[in-house]
């Protein structure tokens, strides 16, 4: 294999990585922190998308209609907090799975009642759609790299969030023992719906720049709700490091593992069964990356702060 | 546990099929065949999550395991049921204390992920074999038992005996020592520990017990779907079982059997009203979690209580 | 003179409800413009949704058969849906019009009388774009699939009449989300063109992605007519443009029932029909011919089976059907193009196979 | 001198049960005030409904001249109430440095206010181990990081509910000290504990709870002359 | 004879040595104190020698048995029981449901799937038993989480009780009692001490005064002396360590 073909599926790996990061982000946050299980994150991911199509659509401006969408989706997320998510706080998690379960049937069929059930266009902006060359001879998109540099941006930005500011503190505070925090003098409830707008905000900049990667449709939340999950889970709930290692731990092995599986079984194995074994070992190997990581570290990569 | 009401309910499904038949409603045992084969497979699930605390997302794999033994079986063959159950018995047995003595180590939402890989990698491994249909499934004769030919009613009653057994069961296990403790774990690990249960040994029983049911359920959907679908498997399933379980009432008896009844039935009755059904179900549930903590079988116990 | 019941399961949520709720809004279409009759006889339609899933497929079945007792059946999108119900609709000797599966198990040895495929057979629209590419003259294809049986089979299919050399022949993931990694093998492979097979989002995924590498413009990219139908060009986009892709049936195509179609179809639903909901369409007109030859009495299982083999007039003109129950017809070639309006649409391009029968119907033993 | 706190007529349940029963109580400004009792008597829910963490069902409970008893919690606070309570609940997810600064405020505007370096400098222990998170912590050293983190708001009214359990002696009277310069510098405070003469040195007022009721109210001097009033109520 | 020997042990976290290289002796039948400064690393001595928590370093030897890499339920069925400093109850259940699963965990197999446990008498009864030892008869049903914190401290202790130990290893029982209760706890480790060994943590001194045969005081992780009560409070380091000016409490 040339070099230039294997780095460049490297870093096929690292931008697909980082794209789960966007996604995992918002979920470490309000999990991680608020130590509430969303399952209808992928729910807003979904509406941030086709916000982000719909205002793309009316306004022409790709950036316009992001900022738009952005703010679009965190007041949606603030106004789901307000209105049934923050009675689920005090419940067990079981409790929360149910409920966000129960949100993602809902906002389904609500997005499907009001945008239709056929996919959506949603196309990068026109100076990004082409590819740009980063090396001599490596061609790469740069809609990508803009997401590579996007998700690095939410990285920085949300681990000095929560781990060098005061609200951080308390949002950690809070999670842990919400008396305590209130009888320390922390308002947790305009906090929890800040940082739960916060955390939708997040899902919608991850929809406006998957979207025009993949296809914004109702249900793309779900598929990929899976893999944030397994991310956070690797990297240990609650850390944005852990997500960020996560994510890009999962970008890399799936990708490498779908590039370099086929032909490293096809030198083995004969090509009947390489062609036959491949995908499907392409398949498992980012759970068994989790199972394994969690075997022998039970907490994750980066045991948080819980 | 109050026996009149089970008794009346025992009574009303063993005569429902003579009586479905002469209405022109056979229609409905087939429902209720699967409304009691997934009533079976909630409640092995609310042993472990309920009762155990082990909140496994990973649940389908040993029903579509169950199923596709059943399935693979008679493809190659195979048409006792004397053989065909006990294999696909033994195997999901063996394959959740596998899956168990490694994802006991884990706690909390690491277990519900680990769950879900190793369920993950078994449906991937499943479909990857092309000689039993891959993603398209395999289809599964209904095997011969011997004493009885296995049609759509006598299936109805056969679900109904197993269901029937396995609850009494799950009842006595539930309030013996063994349930007390799987209890106490649930409660309260470090102390369980501290006055000297081997709690891994009591976790990985019940989730080897939870597992073997469910692979029992799952045996009895390939008969009565008499086909293997990778999405037995799927994350969905295992998914939809959680709901269930949730939604009757965690660690309640009747949870698993109610939630699955009631998702079931409420899904397809939306169905039949409207395209939009899942706006329903999804409203519903959304309610059922506002107002009623503890699921449908702590609300049933408020009031008769 | 009672009413004709017809049971309509198809996939109406989830990830492929685009597909099912198409071929049922043309369905409907069809019978709606049939004053609510079929072949003169009132028709109740009854729908139901497999949620892309044969265990809830199978229910929804049984309820069709055993509660609705209904005369007819159709609407499901799903292969393997279909192979875990069919056997237990043909059991019950009840027709089965199939719309838009048509797997190659029910094609050869395993055929059945009850079983009638309004569409394709699954390999026909890769076979078309096999020949195409073949007579082209394209060295050096590159062929990608999901790892499922229906991907093997579109990859089968584009050899059966591809007979140049091939790059290289990949499986990627069923339902996997990003390309990179197969985009790359492509570039670095240097193809002469690439073929791809990616159902449903996936498609919309694919071509995205592989437009935004820039290798739209360096290797064309062929597809099958359902990846690059109506559904698609309105989620992708302009980078839809110039991409050849195979079909039976064409927007444009020049007859009357076709034209009909079109427009009473953007009349009711204010978008572009696609293939899926030409099948349903045709689905409908097919039942409306049949119970018609056999004056409303559907009870006559032989005389409606050679009432159905004897064809009817279709939005791909007069179609005439194997003894397998697959059709005998024609295979387009169309190609995306920017129209005047600056509308995207597929422009019809030529044509690739005339007359065109299934690989399997030799084996099937009916007549 | 006007109350800074004031209680009157508190009722307080626990769903059906009643705890306290027609409590009152008046903490001056400047004073160091005490309850007593047994276990299970009453006196953490006394301090649960000040905070507004158990809301009274009705009285009146009067902070600074504001009625606080319908308040959420954190406004209370905010007024400048902070305690100590009883079993630490350090934040267990926050480093011993993040509990301390987390929450810090001048509260009661001190020209002197408690700062890092100064609870560093009264809790050497925190300092050693200030990265490290709240649940690595031994009994003790939690025990300190509670003391720390409330002095930290530069309270009005401090409230210690047992905070010296767990403490080794040196420490203990470490705590003991520190109260006695803190109600020096004209701190106000609620103090809770089992060293019945500690408490008479260092306060000014008592109130001994039984089953939910005050049984007897007086200042040191008085509590000290009645030694039959411990045995009877706190058996001592 | 020692039933407990502690040789070497030594548990680091990260670059701290909580316990460091330390050896301890209990002897059969005494009552021991263990004291020294918050953070010493008593509690994580006890957690090593209860098998909560692996040692780095070092052998634990009970009763003539290794059991330095035992688990945790296997230590105590050999006899070790525990309380912990923190209180940790099955908080939902009632005194009595907590005090009958300790019971049961030392009474027959616990892999009984068939017959229900409520008709069990002796279980209950002998719960019932330790409740009345305990004083908390009058809170029998009352559930865990709504006695008040001394009391869930005595029921804290009670759980160790009904695990019927040869050593039990109390860890601050006394803190968050209040003088009454803690005067019945003394009174009841001095009755316990008939049959069973103890090995106390506390900060009480008084408590500890009146209780110990024997005292060992543990500083940064190492014993920097053991033996008699009266040489404990005579020696200088101790006091300068741990004691201060509090030579045994606040009633001389
Ligand atoms: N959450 C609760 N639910 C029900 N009852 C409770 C709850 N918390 C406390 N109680 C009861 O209220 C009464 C008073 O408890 P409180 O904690 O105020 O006592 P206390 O005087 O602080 O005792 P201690 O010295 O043991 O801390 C006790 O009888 C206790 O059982
Ligand atoms: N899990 C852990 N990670 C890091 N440090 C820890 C951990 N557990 C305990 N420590 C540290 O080890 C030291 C010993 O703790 P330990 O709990 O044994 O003290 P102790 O003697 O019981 O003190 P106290 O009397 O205050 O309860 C303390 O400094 C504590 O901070
Ligand atoms: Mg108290
Ligand atoms: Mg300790």
């Amino acid at each position: 294999m040339p070099p230039s073909l294997f780095l460049e599926q490297i870093l096929n790996g690292v931008q697909f990585g980082l794209m789960l990061f966007l996604l995992a982000a918002g979920l470490t946050l309000v999990f991680g922190i608020m130590d509430m299980i969303n399952l209808a994150h992928g729910s807003l991911y979904m509406i941030g998308a086709y916000l982000t199509a719909t205002f793309v659509g009316l306004t022409g401006v790709f950036w316009l209609g992001v900022l738009l969408a952005v703010v679009g989706t965190a007041l949606i997320g603030m106004l789901l907090e307000f209105s049934i998510l923050r009675q689920l706080y005090k419940r067990d998690h079981l409790s929360q799975v149910l409920a966000t379960f129960a949100l993602i049937l809902i906002i389904n069929e609500v997005v499907r009642i009001i945008w239709g059930s056929q996919p959506l266009l949603l196309s990068a902006p026109e100076g990004l759609s082409g590819p740009i060359e980063i090396l001599p001879g490596l061609n790469y998109s740069a809609f990508r790299l803009t997401i590579i540099a996007v998700g690095l941006v939410v990285a920085v930005g949300l681990f000095l969030l929560v781990n060098n500011t005061r609200v951080g503190m308390w949002l950690r505070a809070g999670a842990s023992n919400r008396e305590m925090a209130q009888a320390m003098g922390v308002p947790i409830k305009p906090l929890f719906t800040l940082l739960f707008g916060v955390g939708a905000a997040l899902c919608a900049i991850a929809g406006a720049f998957l979207g025009p990667i993949l296809a914004v449709q109702v249900g793309m939340g779900e598929s990929i709700l899976i893999l944030a999950f397994v991310v956070i889970v690797i990297g240990g709930i609650g850390s944005i490091k852990g997500a960020l290692v996560g994510a890009l731990l999962v970008g890399i092995v799936d990708t490498a593992g779908r590039a370099f599986l086929p032909l490293l079984l096809s030198q083995v194995a004969s090509p009947e069964v390489a062609s036959n074994l491949g995908p499907a070992l392409a398949s498992i190997l980012i759970y068994l990356l989790m199972a394994v990581v969690l075997f022998f570290k039970p907490q994750g990569l980066f045991p948080a702060r819980t | 546990m109050r026996y009149g009401p089970i008794l009346l309910l025992l009574g009303l499904l063993l005569a429902f099929p003579p009586i479905a038949s002469a209405t022109g409603l056979e229609f409905y045992t087939g429902l209720l065949t699967k409304l009691m084969i997934f009533a079976l497979a909630a409640g092995s699930l609310n042993l472990i999550l309920g009762y155990g605390g082990m909140v496994s997302f990973g649940h389908a794999a040993y029903f579509g395991v169950g199923a596709y033994t059943a399935a693979i079986l008679a493809r190659e063959g195979v048409s006792s049921a004397w053989v065909i159950w006990p294999v696909a018995l033994a195997l999901s047995g063996l394959l959740a204390f596998l899956i168990g003595a490694v994802c006991l180590r884990t706690r909390g939402v690491y277990f519900i992920m680990i769950t879900l890989a190793f369920a993950q990698m078994i449906y991937f491994l499943v479909v990857s074999f092309k000689q039993y249909g891959g993603e398209d499934g395999l289809r599964a004769r209904r095997p011969d038992f011997g004493l009885f030919e296995l049609s759509d009613t006598t299936l109805y009653y056969l679900t109904l005996a197993v269901l029937a057994a396995v609850l009494y069961g799950l009842y006595r296990l539930v309030n013996s020592r063994f349930g007390r403790v799987l209890q106490a774990i649930r409660e309260n690990e470090s102390r369980t520990a501290a006055i000297g249960y081997p709690v891994y040994r009591f976790q990985l029983v019940a989730f080897v017990i939870a597992g073997v049911l469910a692979g029992l359920a799952g045996v009895l959907m390939a008969h009565y779907t008499e086909y293997a679908s990778p999405n037995l498997l799927a994350w969905q399933q295992s998914g939809h079982l959680m709901m269930m379980v949730i939604l009757g009432g965690v660690g309640q008896f009747w949870g698993g059997v109610l939630g699955a009844a009631t998702l079931l039935l409420v899904e397809e009755i939306l169905q039949d009203l409207t395209l939009y059904w899942q706006l329903g179900v999804g409203l519903i549930l959304l309610l059922v979690v506002l107002f009623a903590p503890r699921g449908l079988a702590g609300l049933l116990r408020r009031r008769a209580g | 003179q009672r009413t004709v019941k017809i049971g309509f399961v198809s996939t109406l949520s989830g990830g492929g409800a685009a597909l099912g709720i198409d071929a049922r809004d043309g369905f409907n279409l069809a019978v709606r413009l049939l004053n609510n009759q079929l072949g003169g006889v009132p028709v109740e339609v009854i729908v139901a949704d497999d949620q892309q899933n044969p265990d809830v497929a199978r229910q929804a079945v049984d309820r069709m058969l055993k509660r609705e007792r209904v005369d007819f059946m159709t609407g499901i999108i799903f292969s393997n849906i279909l192979l875990a119900v069919g056997d237990a609709i043909f059991e019950e000797k009840v027709h089965y019009i199939s719309l838009n599966a048509g797997p190659s198990e029910y094609a050869g040895e395993r055929c059945n009388p009850y079983f009638f495929n309004v569409a394709w057979q699954n390999d026909n629209l890769h076979e078309a774009m096999g020949q195409y590419v073949n007579t082209r003259r394209f060295e050096n294809v590159f062929i990608l699939a999901p790892n499922y049986p229906a991907g093997r089979d579109a990859l089968t299919g584009f050899k059966r009449f591809y007979k140049g050399k091939i790059a290289a022949e990949v499986y990627n993931r069923l339902n996997q989300l990003d390309f990179s990694a197969e985009i790359a093998q492509i570039r670095a492979a240097r193809p002469k063109a690439v073929y791809t097979f990616q159902p449903g989002a996936m498609g919309v995924n694919f071509i995205k992605q592989y437009a935004e590498a820039g290798l739209l413009r360096e290797i064309p990219l062929f597809l099958p007519g359902f990846s690059a139908d109506a559904d698609v060009i309105r989620a992708v986009g302009r980078p839809m443009v110039g991409i050849y892709n195979s079909s039976h049936w064409a927007l444009e195509l020049n007859n009357p029932v076709n034209q009909r179609f079109v427009e009473e179809f953007r009349k009711a639903y204010n978008r572009t029909p696609t293939l899926y909901a030409s099948q349903g369409y045709d689905a409908a007109l097919m039942l409306d011919a049949a119970i018609r030859a056999v004056g409303g009495d559907v009870s006559k299982k032989d005389d409606l089976r050679k009432a159905f083999l004897a064809g009817f007039n279709s939005t791909r003109g007069p179609l005439k059907f194997n003894p397998n129950g697959y059709p005998i017809q024609n295979y387009y070639l169309r190609q995306v193009i920017q129209a005047p309006n600056g509308e995207i649409i597929n422009r019809l391009a030529g044509n690739i196979f005339t007359n065109h029968s299934d690989a399997y119907v030799s084996q099937c033993k009916l007549r | 001198m006007s109350a800074l706190l004031e209680i009157q007529d508190l009722q307080t349940f626990y769903g059906p049960s009643q705890v306290l029963f027609n409590l009152s109580l008046q903490i001056r400004e400047g004073q160091v005030a005490t309850l007593m009792g047994r276990n299970g008597m009453g006196k953490t829910t006394t301090v649960r409904s000040i905070l507004g963490l158990t809301p009274a069902r009705s009285g009146r409970i009067c902070f600074a001249g504001a009625q606080i008893e319908a308040l959420p919690p954190e406004q209370i606070a905010a007024l400048g109430i902070a305690v100590v309570p009883e079993g630490r609940q350090i934040f267990p997810n926050l480093s011993v440095k993040e509990n301390l600064i987390a929450f810090a405020a001048n509260r009661n505007k001190s020209p002197n206010p408690w700062t890092l370096p100064r609870i560093y400098e009264l809790f050497p222990r925190l300092q050693e181990r200030q990265h490290n998170l709240g649940h690595q912590l031994s009994g003790g050293e939690q025990q300190m990081l509670a003391v720390g983190r409330a002095l930290m708001t530069n309270p009005r009214l401090l409230i210690l509910d047992e905070a010296t359990e767990g403490l080794a002696p040196l420490l203990r009277e470490e705590i003991w000290r520190v109260l006695q310069l803190l109600k020096e510098s004209g701190q106000t405070i609620l103090v809770i504990d089992k060293y019945v003469e500690r408490l008479i040195a260092l306060a000014d007022q008592h109130t001994i709870l039984e089953r939910g009721r005050v049984v007897w109210q007086g200042n040191s001097e008085a509590l000290k002359a009645q030694p039959e009033l411990w045995k009877r109520y706190l058996s001592v | 004879m020692s039933l407990l020997v502690i040789e070497h042990l030594t548990k680091q976290f990260g670059g701290l040595l909580a316990v460091n290289d330390c050896n301890l002796s209990v002897e059969v039948g005494e009552i021991h104190a263990l004291i020294g400064p918050n953070g010493a690393g008593k509690t994580t001595l006890i957690n090593q020698i209860s098998g909560a928590q692996r040692p780095t370093k070092g052998r634990i030897r009970f009763d003539g048995h290794e059991i330095t890499h035992l688990p945790q339920h296997q230590r105590v069925r050999l006899g070790l029981a525990r309380t912990f400093q923190i209180t940790n109850l099955f908080r939902s259940y009632t005194v009595l449901e907590n005090l009958e699963l300790a019971v049961q965990a030392r009474s027959g197999s616990s892999f009984r799937f068939w017959s229900p446990v409520k008709r069990e008498k002796a279980l209950r009864e002998e719960a019932e038993q330790i409740a009345e030892m305990l004083g908390l008869t009058p809170r029998n049903h009352t559930p865990a989480a709504q006695l008040s914190h001394g009391e869930q401290r005595q029921l804290e202790v009670g759980l160790a009780l009904a695990c019927k130990p040869k050593l039990l290893l109390l860890d601050e029982p006394m803190a968050g009692m209040g003088p009454e209760e803690s005067g019945q706890m003394v009174e009841l480790i001095d009755r316990l001490s008939q049959s069973v060994t103890i090995l106390l943590v506390e900060h009480d001194m008084d408590a500890v005064f009146r209780l110990a045969r024997r005292i060992s005081v543990l500083v940064y992780g190492q014993v920097i002396a053991s033996g008699p009560p009266e040489a404990i409070r005579a020696n200088p380091e101790v006091h300068k360590a741990y004691l201060g000016d509090d030579p045994g409490g606040q009633h001389p």
